[in-house]
């Protein structure tokens, strides 16, 4: 895919932070609203596949090489399941348990009234940042590979 | 007619029928009979788990094995698309 | 901390580490590759190894003591009612499963140590091998509906990108389409009729729905939908073309791991009709009269239909693997007919479920039918491995192009004879004593059937004897004449699974009492499983 | 009657997918009906979590003490799931469509056929 014209490049860089902040709140806020890391996930991917649209895939793949997206979504992938290890280190041990919850510090309280307070819910707020970034990463690296490939075949007919 | 299209129409015309049946004969839409496991969830997940989000607590907590691998199979088909396209991208 | 108290420990969180091991590995994967090629190899192979360690662990507490063992994921372990969190529920038919996802799994990294050396992608090679041996672990072991359907799709995605690996070749690349299609497809009618189990009785629990299932009709439906789409993953006729295709087509590796795919659901098949519907088709089952309209019963139906299934899909794969001129395609034809041996087990036994459970020939038909799961990852395995040094050797496939390698690889040949009298059920070999459950069982049903079985069985001999003789035997081809014996790692793990044939062959009344026997008794006796986790039993 | 129209739906986009799967000789219109199948699957799992008048379950800014039924949970973090599966299928097909044009030039089902039976 070739780059797209000067209004649609313009158009795409401003809104682009815009995309990106929502995508981040939505993630950030998964144990409070609606949403979650899969769905911020998504949200921050179209916006990078929206960079994809306008620049071509060709500008992409020169400034980040799919490899180090690929490692960073390995990365989300291993905070994920080590947040599930973890479980086993505490007391009354078991895979995948809460261990954050009810106890004094990030993430620790339990409230009952209600309230939208952020400070909650144990494990899940740090599950969906990993997941988050795995998302991100992953359906970026995903719309990149395609994109790239198609050009790179089309130009070789 | 090849071969193909007879497999297929039996194929399909199976599944048309179990499917219109099932349809017929599902609960009303919005009358849910039973309800016992998601009524546990919602009256628990507050002290449980301390989210506010039955959905997310579903989803990371009482489920969050199912969640480990939906990322896995995310994790996966990336692996696989980089797998099938080396060749493309490393030229 | 004593040794005891590690071991207790161990054995409590083996059945999720079983599991979350080969996970951490493949995610771990990716960044050790960037080091080094050989530090990847041995990270693979002692991440296999762990696993081993715990399944080795859980095995024995459960075929020496023959308790049913559940895993509460997030939570306390005491079980509550309802069930919310998902669990893994491990019975003795779960853990032979797993022994067989193991052995296959680890046959197939220590192959690919010298198999796929000279090709690039390795990285994302190794991480897909461990993805899907923790699917297939999975699928064996969870108690969970929807938790199974999930490892399902973990499995039949890394397995169709493995099969498109030699992506130069037009050909791998439509068999992997294929395979994705049909088991998409496959995949989403078993979430239909998982969805169709939920909206009636809300749970997802295995257990809890084989409780409080009321065999409506809606409850048919699903048993027919979950039935269909996992004997088409299992590649039975006629949705069997997919099969041979990807087995043909895939590195000799993945083939073998593709062969523990299709036996988790086979698997899949047995736990539904035996122990999802046991309480229902036992209870139904043969009682002449009107149900529904229907003069026979579904269980009843169900069973003809798939020992009909399991005879035309025999008769299919040895008439389609003689005329075959492809060696890895062959032996896929192959492989259908022997998924067609346990289908005639799994069918026998369901036409002879009666409300006091199953006995006499049934019984034996389902012992065979899970015996001959074991015995045909073995066989078939090996014969695709004898394939795959040999494509490594000469890199020909054609039966036609091959001749005259015994002088050259002595070893690889004498694996293939030892595959050949297995997969064709003479006496000294492991596939003898399965396959002669079937026949008896089969016989007292109906004896033209096990004659049916008995002949394709000596065809399927024929098959193989004719290709030993086109690619060992015969004159020296001068193409062929610098060919060398399979490097080192190859042979190893053909070695692995000769010893094993060889052992079960010799001693199959031991393998028979201590883990077919367990396995076969945990399968038939659904209410031991559903009591282990509701409450108050049924 | 009028509240059995979402289960209408499923039937229709199930079936509609499978027509496109069984008898379309086009691969991207069987990856199509694939995904279209994976919608009416996943309608259904949603529509069976409804419950007459429920609310969203989410306890957030809930006035203290209000007892609103609520729709249930599960069937949505079971839909999620499902969706996600689905949009890592649909990738790994649409890589082996684009891999399929490549080689054969061409994506009529009935020539890409170099598998003979």
């Amino acid at each position: 895919m070739t780059e797209m014209s000067k209004v649609v490049r313009t158009i795409t860089s401003l809104s682009f932070p815009f995309i990106l902040i929502y995508g981040l709140y939505v993630i950030a806020h998964g144990h409070l609203t609606p949403g979650g890391g899969f769905q911020g996930g998504a949200i921050v991917a179209s916006a990078l596949a929206m960079i994809i649209v306008a620049f071509g895939s060709k500008w992409v793949l020169d400034r980040i090489k799919e490899k180090n997206i690929s490692l960073l979504e390995s990365v989300g992938a291993i905070c994920f399941i080590l947040l599930a290890f973890f479980g086993l280190t505490y007391a009354d041990p078991v895979f995948f348990k809460n261990f954050v919850v009810d106890n004094p510090y990030l993430f620790g309280q339990v409230v009952t009234d209600n309230a939208a307070n952020i400070n909650t819910a144990g494990v899940i707020p740090l599950m969906n940042f990993a997941v988050g970034l795995k998302v991100i990463a992953g359906l970026f690296v995903i719309v990149l590979v395609l994109a790239y490939a198609s050009t790179a075949m089309e130009g070789k007919k | 007619m090849d071969k193909r299209t007879i497999i297929g129409s039996i194929f399909f015309t199976i599944v048309l029928v179990f499917i219109l049946f099932a349809m017929l004969m599902t609960h009303p839409f919005g009358d849910i009979s039973e309800s016992d496991m998601d009524d546990t969830i919602i009256e628990n997940c507050q002290e449980e788990t301390g989210a506010n989000n039955a959905v997310t607590s579903v989803v990371f907590d009482y489920r969050g094995f199912d969640t480990l691998g939906e990322a896995t199979i995310l994790f996966t088909a990336v692996a696989g698309v980089i797998l099938i396209f080396r060749r493309v991208l490393h030229d | 901390m004593s040794i005891e108290s590690i071991m207790g420990d161990l054995l409590v969180h083996a059945p999720a580490m079983i599991i979350a091991i080969p996970l951490l590995g493949a995610f771990l994967t990716p960044i050790i590759s960037r080091i080094n090629g050989t530090l990847r190899n041995v990270f693979v192979i002692s991440i296999m190894g762990l696993t081993s360690l715990f399944v080795g662990v859980l095995a024995n507490d459960i075929f020496t003591s023959r308790v049913i063992k559940t895993y509460v994921f997030g939570g306390s372990q005491e079980l509550t009612s309802p069930v919310v969190r998902i669990l893994l529920e491990i019975d003795a038919l779960s853990m032979f499963m797993a022994m067989i996802v193991l052995i296959v799994a680890f046959v197939a990294v220590i192959y690919s140590w010298g198999f796929m050396k000279e090709y690039t992608g390795l990285d994302k090679y190794y991480t897909l091998v461990l993805l899907m041996t923790a699917g297939m672990f999975g699928m064996v072991l969870t108690g969970d509906l929807f938790n199974f359907f999930v490892f399902l799709e973990i499995t039949s995605i890394a397995s169709c990108a493995l099969i498109a690996f030699w992506t130069t070749k037009g050909e791998s690349i439509e068999a992997a389409f294929k395979y994705i299609v049909i088991s998409a497809i496959g995949a989403l009618f078993v979430l239909f009729a998982i969805a169709i189990l939920y909206g009636q009785y809300n749970a997802l629990n295995i257990a809890t729905l084989a409780s409080v299932m009321k065999y409506t009709f809606l409850d048919k439906v699903a048993l027919v939908l979950l039935v269909g789409a996992l004997a088409m993953k299992a590649g039975i006729v006629p949705m069997h073309m997919w099969l041979p295709d990807s087995y043909g087509r895939a590195p000799a590796s993945v083939t073998l791991i593709l062969v523990g795919a299709t036996q988790a659901s086979l698997y899949g098949v047995f736990r539904v009709c035996f122990t999802l519907y046991g309480k229902s088709l036992s209870l139904t089952n043969n009682i002449l009269g009107l149900e529904d309209g229907f003069p026979l019963a579904l269980g009843t139906s169900l069973g003809i239909l798939v020992v009909l299934l399991a005879i035309v899909t025999m008769l299919v794969g040895v008439f389609m693997a003689l005329k075959q001129s492809d060696f890895k395609r062959l032996i896929g034809f192959a492989a259908v007919a022997e998924i067609g041996y346990m289908m005639l087990g799994l069918g026998v036994a369901l036409l002879s479920i009666e409300p006091t459970g199953l006995s006499g020939s049934g019984l034996m038909a389902l012992k065979g039918g899970i015996f001959h799961i074991f015995n045909d990852a073995l066989d078939i395995g090996l014969m695709f491995l004898v394939a795959g040094a040999v494509y490594w050797a000469t890199k020909e496939r054609s039966l036609d192009k091959l001749g005259g390698l015994a002088r050259n690889m002595k070893y690889t040949s004498i694996f293939f004879v030892i595959g050949l009298f297995a997969v064709a059920g003479m006496p000294p070999f492991n596939g003898f004593a399965s396959k002669l459950l079937i026949y008896e069982s089969v016989f007292q049903i109906s004896p033209i059937l096990s004659i049916v079985a008995i002949l394709s069985s000596i065809m399927l001999l024929a098959v193989f004897v004719k290709v030993f003789h086109s690619v060992f035997l015969g004159p020296a081809i001068p193409k062929f004449k610098n060919v060398k014996e399979a490097p080192i790692s190859l042979l190893v793990a053909m070695i692995i699974i000769s010893v094993l044939i060889v052992f079960i062959g010799i001693f199959p009344e031991m393998f028979l009492n201590n883990i077919v026997g367990p396995a076969t008794d945990a399968l038939v006796n659904y209410s031991g499983y559903i009591d282990a986790v509701v409450l108050g039993g049924m | 009657m009028i509240y059995n129209i979402p289960f209408i739906a499923v039937a229709a986009l199930i079936l509609i997918g499978l027509y496109a799967v069984v008898f379309k000789r086009n691969l991207i219109k069987i990856v199509i009906g694939i995904t279209l199948i994976e919608c009416g699957v996943n309608l259904f799992l949603i529509t069976l979590g409804y419950r007459e008048g429920g609310i969203a379950p989410i306890f957030t800014n809930l006035p203290s003490g209000t007892s609103a039924t609520m729709a249930l949970p599960v069937p949505q973090a079971l839909t999620l799931t499902s969706i996600v599966i689905g949009v890592a299928v649909l990738a790994l097909m649409l890589a082996l469509v684009v891999h399929i044009y490549r080689h054969y030039n061409t994506l009529d089902a009935r020539e890409v056929r170099r598998l003979k039976e």
